[in-house]
């Protein structure tokens, strides 16, 4: 599968130090507008969740706004992240290696790379926020569209919105932690950031936490 | 002569004025309990003597400043069909014939909020002081507040509040909070010919109930009795029912109306439990951070990888 | 010498009439106290009010007018609610679906607004003054009664009647206005003359 | 109504039969509800649909419409097999015992005398048979008795009977007849009430006088809880009629003359009865003080005995009346050229519509006041299947005068228990609106002008008629309330001290007693005299205390006559002045007065013993044999509606009321039942009034569309879904409508014939905020009432098909 792992626009620049894109122009405007977008929903959506939370409708202009908008946010997210997808779904699929670097998650949190099998362009981690997210988003916005009363109240019995709703709540709890996750994940592993604001990162970086990546990198650099 | 048709005038108590410090419950907010209890209110609705002439609907129409479309005939007397934004009470007409006495009993059942003392749509409401219950019972809309997320609709255990499309908020029944605010009854009982519908205090009603209940027994109703469900605290607007073993016979009235579990378990637990996660996960982020420092690449990691990618140049 | 008895007074005197409409304080207070509050205030305050009959059946319910303005103070008045009149001994306040709905008869967009006459063979209305409508209905009125008034019948016996013109009475107005139009249309000799009564 | 509305609170008993005041009178109706959470009253229905009013009855049965009087009467049989009756009341208060003439006899149907070329009876030998001394024998025992007679009369309507006529099933009946003479007992009242269910109908006078019969043996009439209460229609039917706005009388029920009576005195000769009995009231001795002081009040000065009180001045009639029926018969011959309608909407009102609007289209020129337009006004425009007309042919000229409300307006109104209620005007009028009195005024003077420049036929009543009020072009509600009251016109000096003054001059008179013959009173309305005497304005009265609490409230607004509340009270105490029911006492005679809640109906100091309590009529009791006085008959009898399911199975030659008015060309507009098959009736609903709150907006979204009701059993015979569109016709006309499909209708077995009921309200028109619709009246028969001619609209023949909606 590792030819999955080198994804479009990636490559390797020599020098001192090594750079490496890591990922497009397109890909990073996509990834920001997602992030926009499931900043402002879990904001407006946390409003409508928990009263001690409610003052952040004025982040939005008050309760009637916030409760218009958040649905429509929702849908650009959902097709923003669609493009996401589509970039990185292959990248992402299940390797050999995702199992052992599962099972030394203790080495993982601990730091300790050199105790971890060399990973591709994603390791474990990553692909389990990207599905969580992919699996999350699709039933948010099926059980947000069952309760956007706005436009679709007549099509399903009170009964089945009390379901969705419950739902939706639990789907955006649940959205939210894998996000802190992502979030935290990116902040911890110093050099991360880079990636998504230039798109690059350095050679060390590539070489510590996805040398598997790196080495196709230079390998099908010495192809081309 | 003790009239049973009317309740006996109500025996007042302390005058108040009428604001926030009478709130008992408020929408999305904690509050404390008031410092004076009102006299619990109630509208009794005696089903047996409703003769559906719908005085109580136009009466409720006028007094709003409502009108509700000229609708069809759809083959029964319910116009309107239903309860709308503008239309806060309705008729519901049952032909039912009385499997014991082979004899047809028209059953017109007066819809409308039932001012539960456990309100779904207060609970299920995320907007603060949207939805409030004054300490006499009445729970009421404040639409100023209101943001039209239709939460109450999903909350209410008789299905009443209904969203408007033209300002998107959420609209039912007041019990004429503002008619009761000056010592008056709702439109619908002032207005109802036979006096089915009756207002005053809570207990006066239960009274009154009694004695439409022991009347009614003696016409041969031996199931007649109170609808008052205690699923949702009881209801300050109760139904006198010839067949109280069947509510459901009235169009549907709720054998055992509660909140639904979905909406407890949403507005409960979910709630909480949701709001420690995400605490939980940001915390563990940070702490994680405290033990294990950054994780960084070394100066020896960047240069094997200069290494590679210089071998991979060069040769 | 027209004793108005205060709602309140009622309550006393006859069992407990319309505790329903005018329970004293069921916890809230007075006036002001609803102004205070989120919900709309009182509707009613500082409307004159007026007695009136239900124009529709003939249990003929009391009802109270509400109006912005005050005729017995000459101005111009407009009813903005109609309720029933607690004092009343049959209705007691209540109306039927009917009564209830009086304000939208009064405020009717079908109300005939002015005079209008429409020619023979015409399709539609043509607006007139008053003046030309009544002089119009007077001369017709004459013509035909001066043509076709009938002294002596056959036998010579004097019948002094009118029968080429009809008179069918209104069912709602005052027995005054029924006792005006009695005199004007036996003056003329008019026979065919009926109201609602059977219909 | 005998009785009021807040009477009803004390019955034992409501009988709502011919009516649905549930429906059509819900806070009236209150009573009732009243009646039955206090007294524990039970309420019986029977009608042919399951009621609003049945929904909260104690106990319900079917009837085929048309057939009240074969029900009622087999009730009195059932009385009397079974002893059921209040014996002292019947045998004091009633002509039970009084002896009728030889030869009056009922066979096959019809009562001696019938003349089947004229429609009509030979009423000579129906009546009673007088003594030597001028006063009718009397003697319960005589065969020829009013009892006997009575009771031969009745014997043929049994259970099975009734069953088979009415369809009524027989458990059903028994039941009810059972409850009923329950009420027998002196301590037990039923109240009757009905309205439009009993007078629509060819035989609509008998229906109502075969229940007061069954009150009157129950003796329910005069006490409280009791009565005959005519729930009446609109809110002053009742003053319209008291003040004869009707083609053949005269205010407070006095008569037009006839040609036959061409003279003042040929004219007082029949009127002003002889006691028929010894010390009997017979109160129309009276009846020159009322006619005179009429004239007076219509002439004034103009009216002096020389001219016999100006009684050329009053039209002659040379038929029994000018109803509608004849009316629109008369304009549909072309015989008419002008029509007024002041509130009021014949289009939709009178039967036969397509008849009508051709009627119409004959006249010169038609005169609508109203507040509200209306289609009659309108009838000359096309709205198509709804008003399907070419204008153009329609020659008539129509004008159109705008009228205020009655918010907008002063005045008294007389509601169905005879209390005349003073209202104010609480608002502004719209538009160019003026008051009734005003245009009336208008009118008035502006003829007078033609006739005073140009003269012209017959003008003296025209010119000589008392108009002198303050302002002319609009007479005060308040100047002409005092007319109708009554005031003196010269002094009249005490005759027992000439010192004093009997009456004085310009005063209003207390009341209808001070009225004299010899012109020196005016009174436009002798039963409303009371009214507005030098005590005011007693129709404003707003007393409403009610010590007793029996709901007299004697001074609430003002009744006729003279503020009684309870007409013929003076039946609710015994032969000795005992009241029947000291609970309900409503008088008593104390030895040597009467005293009590409400004003005595007889003279305060009349022994008991000596004088009846029905002192209007001749004889002093009330009538089980109505003498001549009705068309059709001295007792009621069982006819079929003119279109009926089945024949009369008591007389099966004879269709409809054998002396009933039928013009020439309706008999053929009958349908036949086998063209026909389904009964019919017309009715009205609880959320609309007649044709006015269609203009309503709140109670047009109510019951917005027009309907037809019909049982499950047919609508699966015709396969009609509810909510679908059908298709329902007469021999007179068709319409659409959505039908409504209900539990509440049920087929009925009449003479071992199914019969199906088709149920049709009125409302609907083709101007206002409803839906555009058809009414009953494009279907109904053009017959009415043999006696008052109230047009026969609830039984009749239609044929149903279901049909595809219109699309829209």
């Amino acid at each position: 599968m590792t030819a999955y792992d080198v994804e479009r626009g990636d490559g390797v620049h020599p020098g001192q130090p090594v750079k490496v894109d890591r990922y497009t122009a397109g890909a990073r405007v996509n990834h920001w507008i997602t992030a926009t977008c499931l900043v402002l929903l879990a904001l407006s959506g946390l409003a409508l969740f928990h009263p001690s939370l409610f003052f952040l409708t004025g982040l939005f202009g008050g309760g009637q706004t916030t409760r218009w908008i958040h649905p429509w946010i929702g849908v650009v997210l959902f097709f923003s992240f669609a493009g996401l997808f589509v970039r990185f779904w292959r990248a992402n699929l299940w390797a050999s290696e995702d199992g052992t670097w599962m099972a030394r998650l203790a080495d993982v949190l601990g730091g300790r790379e050199e105790r971890l099998p060399e990973i591709g362009k994603y390791n474990a981690g990553q692909k389990v926020v990207f599905w969580s997210m992919s699996v999350l988003i699709v039933i948010l916005i099926a059980s947000g569209i069952l309760i956007w009363d706005q436009y679709f109240a007549a099509y399903s019995t009170v009964e089945t919105k009390r379901f969705a709703v419950l739902i939706h709540a639990l789907g955006a709890v649940a959205i939210i932690c894998v996000w802190i996750v992502h979030v935290y994940a990116a902040i911890w592993v110093r050099g991360t950031i880079g990636a998504m604001t230039r798109g690059q990162v350095t050679g060390g970086w590539a070489w510590r936490h996805h040398r598997k990546w790196l080495r196709e990198l230079v390998g099908g650099g010495k192809k081309a | 002569m003790v009239s049973f048709i009317l309740p006996p005038a109500p025996t007042t108590d302390v005058k108040t004025t009428y604001g926030q410090e009478d709130l008992i419950k408020r929408s999305a907010s904690n509050i404390s309990p008031p410092a004076r209890q009102l006299t619990p209110v109630a509208k009794l609705i005696d089903v047996s003597k409703c003769i559906g002439c719908k005085a109580c609907e136009v009466a409720c129409l006028e007094w709003n400043d409502m009108r509700t479309p000229v609708g069809v005939n759809t083959g029964v007397y319910d116009n309107p069909h239903d309860l709308t934004p503008d239309m806060f009470t309705t008729m519901r007409f049952t032909e039912w014939v009385n499997p014991e006495s082979k004899n047809l009993e028209w059953l017109i059942r007066k819809d409308g909020c039932m001012h539960c003392a456990d309100p779904g749509c207060l609970k299920a409401c995320p907007a603060p002081g949207a939805i409030v219950q004054y300490s006499n019972g009445i729970v009421d809309f404040d639409h100023d507040k209101c943001i039209g997320c239709g939460y109450c609709v999903k909350g209410c255990p008789f299905n009443i509040p209904r969203i408007s499309q033209v300002d998107n908020k959420a609209y039912k029944c007041t019990l004429c909070s503002d008619r009761v605010a000056v010592g008056q009854g709702p439109a619908c009982a002032k207005a109802c010919p036979t006096q089915a519908i009756v207002f005053g205090t809570k207990d006066e009603m239960k009274k009154h109930a009694e004695g439409r209940i022991k009347d009614l027994q003696s016409r041969g109703f031996k199931n007649a009795g109170l609808y008052d469900p205690p699923g949702v605290g009881g209801t300050h607007v109760m139904y006198v029912l010839h067949h109280n073993d069947q509510p459901q016979i009235y169009a549907n009235l709720p054998n055992n109306p509660r909140i639904s579990p979905v909406v407890e378990l949403w507005k409960g637990a979910t709630k909480y439990a949701g709001l420690a996660a995400m605490a939980a996960f940001a915390a563990i982020g940070v702490i994680h951070h405290l033990v294990t420092g950054p994780n960084k690449v070394s100066e020896e990691e960047e240069r094997k990888a200069e290494e590679l990618a210089g071998k991979g140049k060069t040769s | 010498m027209n004793m108005e008895l205060s709602r309140r007074q009622f309550l006393k005197g006859a069992s407990a009439g319309v505790a329903g409409t005018t329970l004293g304080a069921l916890g809230f207070g007075d006036i002001e106290a609803a102004y205070a509050t989120s919900i709309r205030p009182w509707k009613l305050a500082n409307l004159a009010e007026t007695r009136n009959t239900c124009t529709y059946c003939s249990v003929a319910c009391g009802i109270i007018m509400y109006s912005k303005g005050d005729l017995k103070k000459g101005e111009k008045a407009q009813i903005v609610q109609i309720e029933g009149d607690p004092d009343h001994p049959t209705n007691r306040g209540t109306l039927c679906p009917k009564g209830a709905g009086l304000l939208d008869m009064v405020t009717a967009k079908t109300r005939t607004l002015y005079p209008q006459i429409r020619k023979p063979g015409s399709d539609k209305w043509e607006r007139v003054s008053w003046d030309v409508a009544l002089d119009r209905v007077a001369r017709l009125m004459k013509d035909d009664r001066d043509k076709n008034f009938v002294a002596k019948n056959a036998d010579g016996v004097t019948v002094n009647r009118w029968l080429t013109t009809g008179f069918l009475a209104a069912s709602a107005t005052t027995n005054e206005t029924a006792w005006a139009t009695y005199k004007v249309v036996r003056s003329t000799g008019i026979l065919a003359f009926d109201n609602q009564a059977r219909v | 109504m005998t009785n009021s509305w807040t009477d009803i609170k004390n019955t034992d008993l409501v009988i709502i039969m011919g009516g649905n005041a549930a429906e059509a009178h819900p806070c009236g109706f209150k009573w009732v509800t009243e009646a039955k959470a206090n007294r524990g009253a039970k309420l019986i229905v029977v009608d042919p649909r399951f009621t609003r009013s049945a929904a909260v009855a104690d106990f319900y049965a079917p009837i085929r419409q048309g057939t009240d009087i074969a029900f009622l009467l087999g009730v009195i049989n059932y009385c009397v097999q079974n002893d059921k009756v209040q014996w002292e009341y019947t045998r004091n208060f009633t002509n039970a015992s009084y002896i009728v003439k030889e030869g009056f006899d009922y066979n096959d149907g019809l009562f001696t005398g019938y003349d089947e070329a004229r429609r009509d009876y030979n009423r000579s030998t129906w009546d009673y048979e007088l003594g030597e001394d001028g006063f009718v024998k009397s003697d319960i025992d005589h065969p020829r008795s009013v009892w006997n007679l009575l009771k031969k009369h009745v014997s043929a309507y049994t259970p099975e009977m009734v069953e088979r006529i009415c369809g009524t099933p027989k458990d059903k009946f028994l039941k009810v007849a059972q409850m009923i003479s329950e009420c027998s007992t002196p301590t037990k009242t039923m109240t009757s009430m009905y309205a439009l269910g009993w007078t629509q109908h060819s035989k609509g006078s008998q229906n109502i006088r075969a229940m007061a019969m069954l009150q009157l043996i129950l003796g329910n009439i005069g006490v409280r809880g009791g009565g005959m209460n005519a729930l009446r229609g609109h809110s002053n039917i009742q003053g319209l009629t008291d003040i004869g706005l009707m083609s053949n009388l005269i205010p407070g029920y006095l008569n037009i003359p006839t040609e036959k009576e061409t003279t003042f005195d040929q004219y007082m000769s029949t009127r002003g009865f002889k006691p028929m009995r010894p010390n009997q009231m017979s109160y129309w001795q009276n009846y020159k003080k009322f006619f005179v002081s009429f004239l007076k009040s219509m002439w004034s000065d103009a009216a002096t005995p020389e001219n016999n009180f100006a009684f050329d001045y009053l039209p002659k009639l040379d038929v029994p009346a000018y109803d509608v029926l004849r009316v629109f018969e008369l304009m549909h011959e072309g015989k008419m050229n002008g029509y007024f309608c002041q509130g009021f909407n014949p289009l939709l009102s009178f039967p036969n519509r397509k008849k009508l609007t051709t009627a119409l289209s004959k006249l010169k020129f038609l005169v609508v006041m109203d507040p509200l337009q209306t289609e009659t006004a309108r009838f000359w425009e096309n709205h198509g299947e709804f008003n399907d007309v070419n204008s153009g042919s329609i020659q008539t000229e129509v004008i159109e005068l705008p009228t205020t409300c009655f918010a907008e307006d002063e005045g008294s109104l007389t509601n169905s228990g005879r209390w005349l209620q003073w209202h104010w005007a609480g608002g502004s009028p719209p538009g160019e609106n003026k008051h009734d009195t005003w245009i009336m005024a208008q009118i008035y003077l502006r003829l007078k002008k033609l006739y005073q420049q140009e003269g012209g036929a017959f003008a003296e009543p025209i010119l000589k008629l008392d108009w002198r009020y303050k302002d002319p072009g609009v007479p005060s509600p308040h100047e002409l309330a005092k007319e109708l009251n009554g005031s003196v016109l010269a002094d009249v000096p005490d005759p027992n001290d000439p010192t004093k003054m009997l009456l004085q001059k310009g005063k209003q008179v207390v009341s209808f007693a001070a009225l004299r013959d010899d012109g020196t009173t005016a009174c436009a309305c002798w039963i409303y005299s009371g009214c507005y005497n030098e005590a005011g304005n007693n129709m404003a009265r707003r007393d409403n205390s009610d010590p007793a609490d029996l709901g007299t409230f004697g001074k609430w607004s003002w009744s006729w006559p003279v503020n009684r509340r309870i007409l013929y009270n003076r039946a609710s105490a015994d032969l000795n002045g005992k009241p029947w029911d000291p609970t309900r006492k409503l008088l008593e005679w104390n030895g040597t007065t009467w005293t009590g809640d409400d004003v005595p109906d007889i003279g305060p100091t009349m022994k008991p013993t000596e004088v009846g309590p029905f002192i209007m009529n001749p004889e002093g009791s009330a009538r089980l044999f109505t003498r001549g006085m009705l068309r059709d008959g001295p007792f009621p009898a069982h006819y079929e509606p003119f279109e009926a399911p089945i024949a009369n199975v008591m007389a099966p030659k004879i269709r409809g009321n054998p002396v009933a008015r039928v013009f020439k060309g309706d008999m053929e507009q009958f349908g036949e039942a086998k063209d026909f098959p389904y009964a019919a009736t017309s009715y009205r609903l609880t959320e609309h009034f007649h044709f006015w709150t269609k203009h309503s907006q709140r109670n047009a979204a109510m019951q917005p569309e027009f309907f037809v009701e019909i049982s499950e059993q047919l609508a699966a015979e015709k396969n009609v879904k509810s909510g679908g569109w059908v298709r329902v016709w007469s021999k007179r006309g068709s319409v659409k409508a959505k039908a409504v499909v209900t539990k509440r209708i049920q087929p009925l077995t009449c003479d071992g014939k199914t019969v199906h009921i088709v149920g049709i309200p009125l409302h609907w028109g083709f101007i206002g905020e409803t839906k555009k619709g058809f009414g009953p009246n494009s279907l109904t028969p053009y017959v009415g009432d043999a006696n008052i001619e109230t047009p026969e609209y609830k039984a009749f023949l239609v044929d149903i098909e279901s049909i595809p909606g219109p699309v829209a």
